[in-house]
């Protein structure tokens, strides 16, 4: 259930009431491309710690959630990827962070089972590698699979293009990536949008997230 | 008023705004026409969208119900594919479920699809509906057109789901299911509590709150 | 690997020559609506029998697959629903057809399962019903699931309301379905569009099925 | 010509109109510059997209390559999200991937994503890649900067995927992999096959139509 429509769109400072320390965050975008800026600071804002963030990858200290984690907000990093931002790569020598690497496409289908109430996915990939520590190996038809869980989070943070009043979501290019992804899988959907639209405006065939996954609209600020 | 009705009416009730609901075929597609005044939800269609509405002016293509038949659209619907249809329902983003029934017994299990040689027609996507909506409520009348009770102590037709129904609303009265037992919340104002026992083969509580089921 | 961008606009005789029997057929559609009417009467006028369809439901006598059945060109269908077929019913009761029913959504998971590499997938849909019967079934956290395989055929029809050249797709309204997922499912792909236009003519961000995975496009007659 | 420069021009001519081809980051991204005349493929990239192209112009918002930088798109594009990105590599709908590697071993493992203690960026996409692609081909030098042999008996470097690589491309040689052995295909023109082992820890057969490579 989402809060009325006429409700969702809220300007950014009104979000932070909904952040907790300890929290788990998704959050959409490749290298920085596709996720939220406005909400990453929002985050900044509320001044909350201990955050487990959920995503492809930790962009660059300063783009991103690269902030995020310069600062010390997160206790704890779900990726697949931390080659860009060697502040991460530091703080998990020094103990700060706790990184969990995940094959990209095992991420996406386990944000994917979390939002379609599935109890898990075979995948092939990671099968003789570190990957398979810990799970379980299925063997179908001769080939070796691992059984990958559900992942949901808390609050899902996403960056679209546009937005209608009711919060149906269109992204851009290549910044879509993981974000139709986490408007599945977290109990509370924020959503940071260029630019936003009268319900009714979007053609029902390309709307890429329907509204009744979103719960919060924030029109991003003019660069 | 008939029975049909009466049980559409009292469905609508439950509803609150911002509600995303799949109606099954039949009876539960009346719902609609009852919802109370200012209460705004979202009705999803298994073929693969969510903002279905009446049909206005003339049919469009691919503009259709799950039954296939021509429908209209809300201002802000939105298509997506069978994968996406069924991620929603089995995710949980489906608020409340209403659909029909052959048989609900006291463990919250329904049978509706099928009768052992006489319709099998496929369970299409009532068993993923059931599985998955936060909220399963069965609309049917009381008892078969034979008399025979609906509300059985065990079904025995061919599950849909297991424990998954949460409310049973018939012509005659409204019940909860919880931790494995009927508890009559309303009952109709033309209906005896001993009639009632009379026409329901399951065992039920009555709750201490017993209201009059409104009309 | 497709054949070359300018060798897949064909006509629908030309079509013919791919079918065979006993081919697993996917087809796209719900109740006949987003089913490649033009394909359908090309595996007719082919002949060819003992076909396996994998659909979403056999429609009507004279609508979708309906009329393959009818005629008896299939041995097996595996669907969710045959109720609005009457012939299907029939032939089933008759030993002319086998009927294994499966439902919706674990039907859309497996053949995405099919088209996405992945072994399996763990659904609570049919616990406690029927459907468990012969599947392995595990407990994650308490719930139970069951172990759905995946799903491919030799030959997929699909129908789109509009292909570009290289085979790009555009579906429209309900008629989407389950054509996207079939795409990826089958070894050969064949497509009816509505309408056929340049490359390129599609934004590349409302493409809902990309053109690599098209093998054949047939534009469909006008009514 | 430089070692790269020959092992990327010799990967080009593995190539054939229509395929759906990923290519790694660094070595394999120079390889569609020498693709033989005629040859039109489809480059994948797994932030999301098929149709990748050469930036041309000013980049545009969201246009970005796997490594994050701007790029442009062919006519024909297709953009859509990284479940479908991935469903595409892992589902066999990706032709070749080209990857740089660490080590190659003689059952076709590849290990190209982590040195333990020095270098740990995490996989990426690379391990679906390496799984689902449906052939693999690794492009690297022979050697490492300090001579030490990349072709070997068994990684002794953490796994990107097992027993996945059906081809290996050095400036030196051009090996094949199957049934658990190194086959020496091609031999680049100024390289004796004596030379050739001394700097190749794994074991290979040498093919009976052993080719010079082209150059």
């Amino acid at each position: 259930m989402s809060p009325p429509r006429a409700g969702k769109v809220v300007e950014r400072a009104d979000v932070v009431a909904h952040f907790r320390d300890g929290m788990r965050v998704m959050f959409g975008g490749f290298m920085g491309v596709g996720t939220p800026a406005g909400l990453v600071d929002a985050l900044m804002r509320s001044g909350v710690g201990q955050l487990t963030l959920i995503g492809n990858d930790t962009a660059f200290p300063e783009t991103g959630v690269g902030p995020l984690i310069s600062v010390g907000q997160a206790a704890r990093v779900i990726v697949s990827h931390i080659g860009t931002n060697p502040v991460t790569g530091r703080k998990m020598i020094a103990g700060e962070l706790d990184v969990e690497l995940i094959p990209q496409g095992t991420l996406a289908e386990r944000v994917r089972c979390g939002g379609a109430g599935l109890g898990g996915v075979l995948t092939p990939t990671g099968v003789g590698t570190v990957v398979e520590a810990g799970k379980s190996k299925l063997v179908l038809d001769g080939r070796e699979y691992l059984l990958e869980l559900p992942l949901r989070a808390d609050v899902a943070i996403l960056k679209a293009r546009k937005a209608d009043r009711a919060g149906n979501l269109v992204y851009e290019r290549a910044a879509r990536n993981f974000n139709p992804l986490m408007a599945m899988a977290a109990d509370l959907v924020i959503v940071e949008a260029d630019e936003l639209v009268d319900t009714g405006d979007i053609d029902p065939d390309q709307v890429m997230t329907p509204a009744a996954l979103v719960d919060l609209i924030v029109v991003a600020a003019k660069e | 008023m008939n029975a049909k009705e009466r049980i559409a009416r009292r469905i609508g009730r439950e509803f609150r705004s911002g509600h995303v609901v799949n109606l099954g075929i039949g009876l539960p597609t009346l719902v609609p026409r009852y919802l109370p005044e200012g209460i705004d939800i979202t009705l999803q269609s298994e073929n693969g969208f969510l903002g279905l509405g009446p049909l206005v002016g003339e049919p469009r293509p691919g503009v259709v119900n799950a039954g296939g038949q021509p429908c209209g659209l809300i201002s802000g619907a939105a298509f997506f594919d069978s994968a996406m249809s069924f991620a929603l329902i089995r995710g949980g983003h489906v608020d409340i479920t209403v659909l029909g029934g052959l048989q609900v017994d006291e463990e919250g299990s329904l049978a509706n699809w099928m009768v052992p040689g006489k319709m099998v027609p496929g369970m299409g996507g009532a068993m993923d509906l059931v599985t998955g909506a936060r909220k399963v409520i069965v609309a049917m009348e009381h008892c078969t057109r034979d008399g025979e009770p609906r509300l059985v102590e065990r079904c025995s037709l061919p599950l849909t789901a297991r424990a998954r129904v949460s409310m049973v609303v018939t012509e005659l009265a409204v019940f909860t299911i919880s931790h494995g037992e009927f508890v009559l919340q309303e009952l109709a104002p033309d209906v005896a509590v001993d009639e009632l026992r009379r026409k329901t083969q399951a065992r039920f509580l009555v709750s201490p709150d017993l209201r009059a089921m409104p009309l």
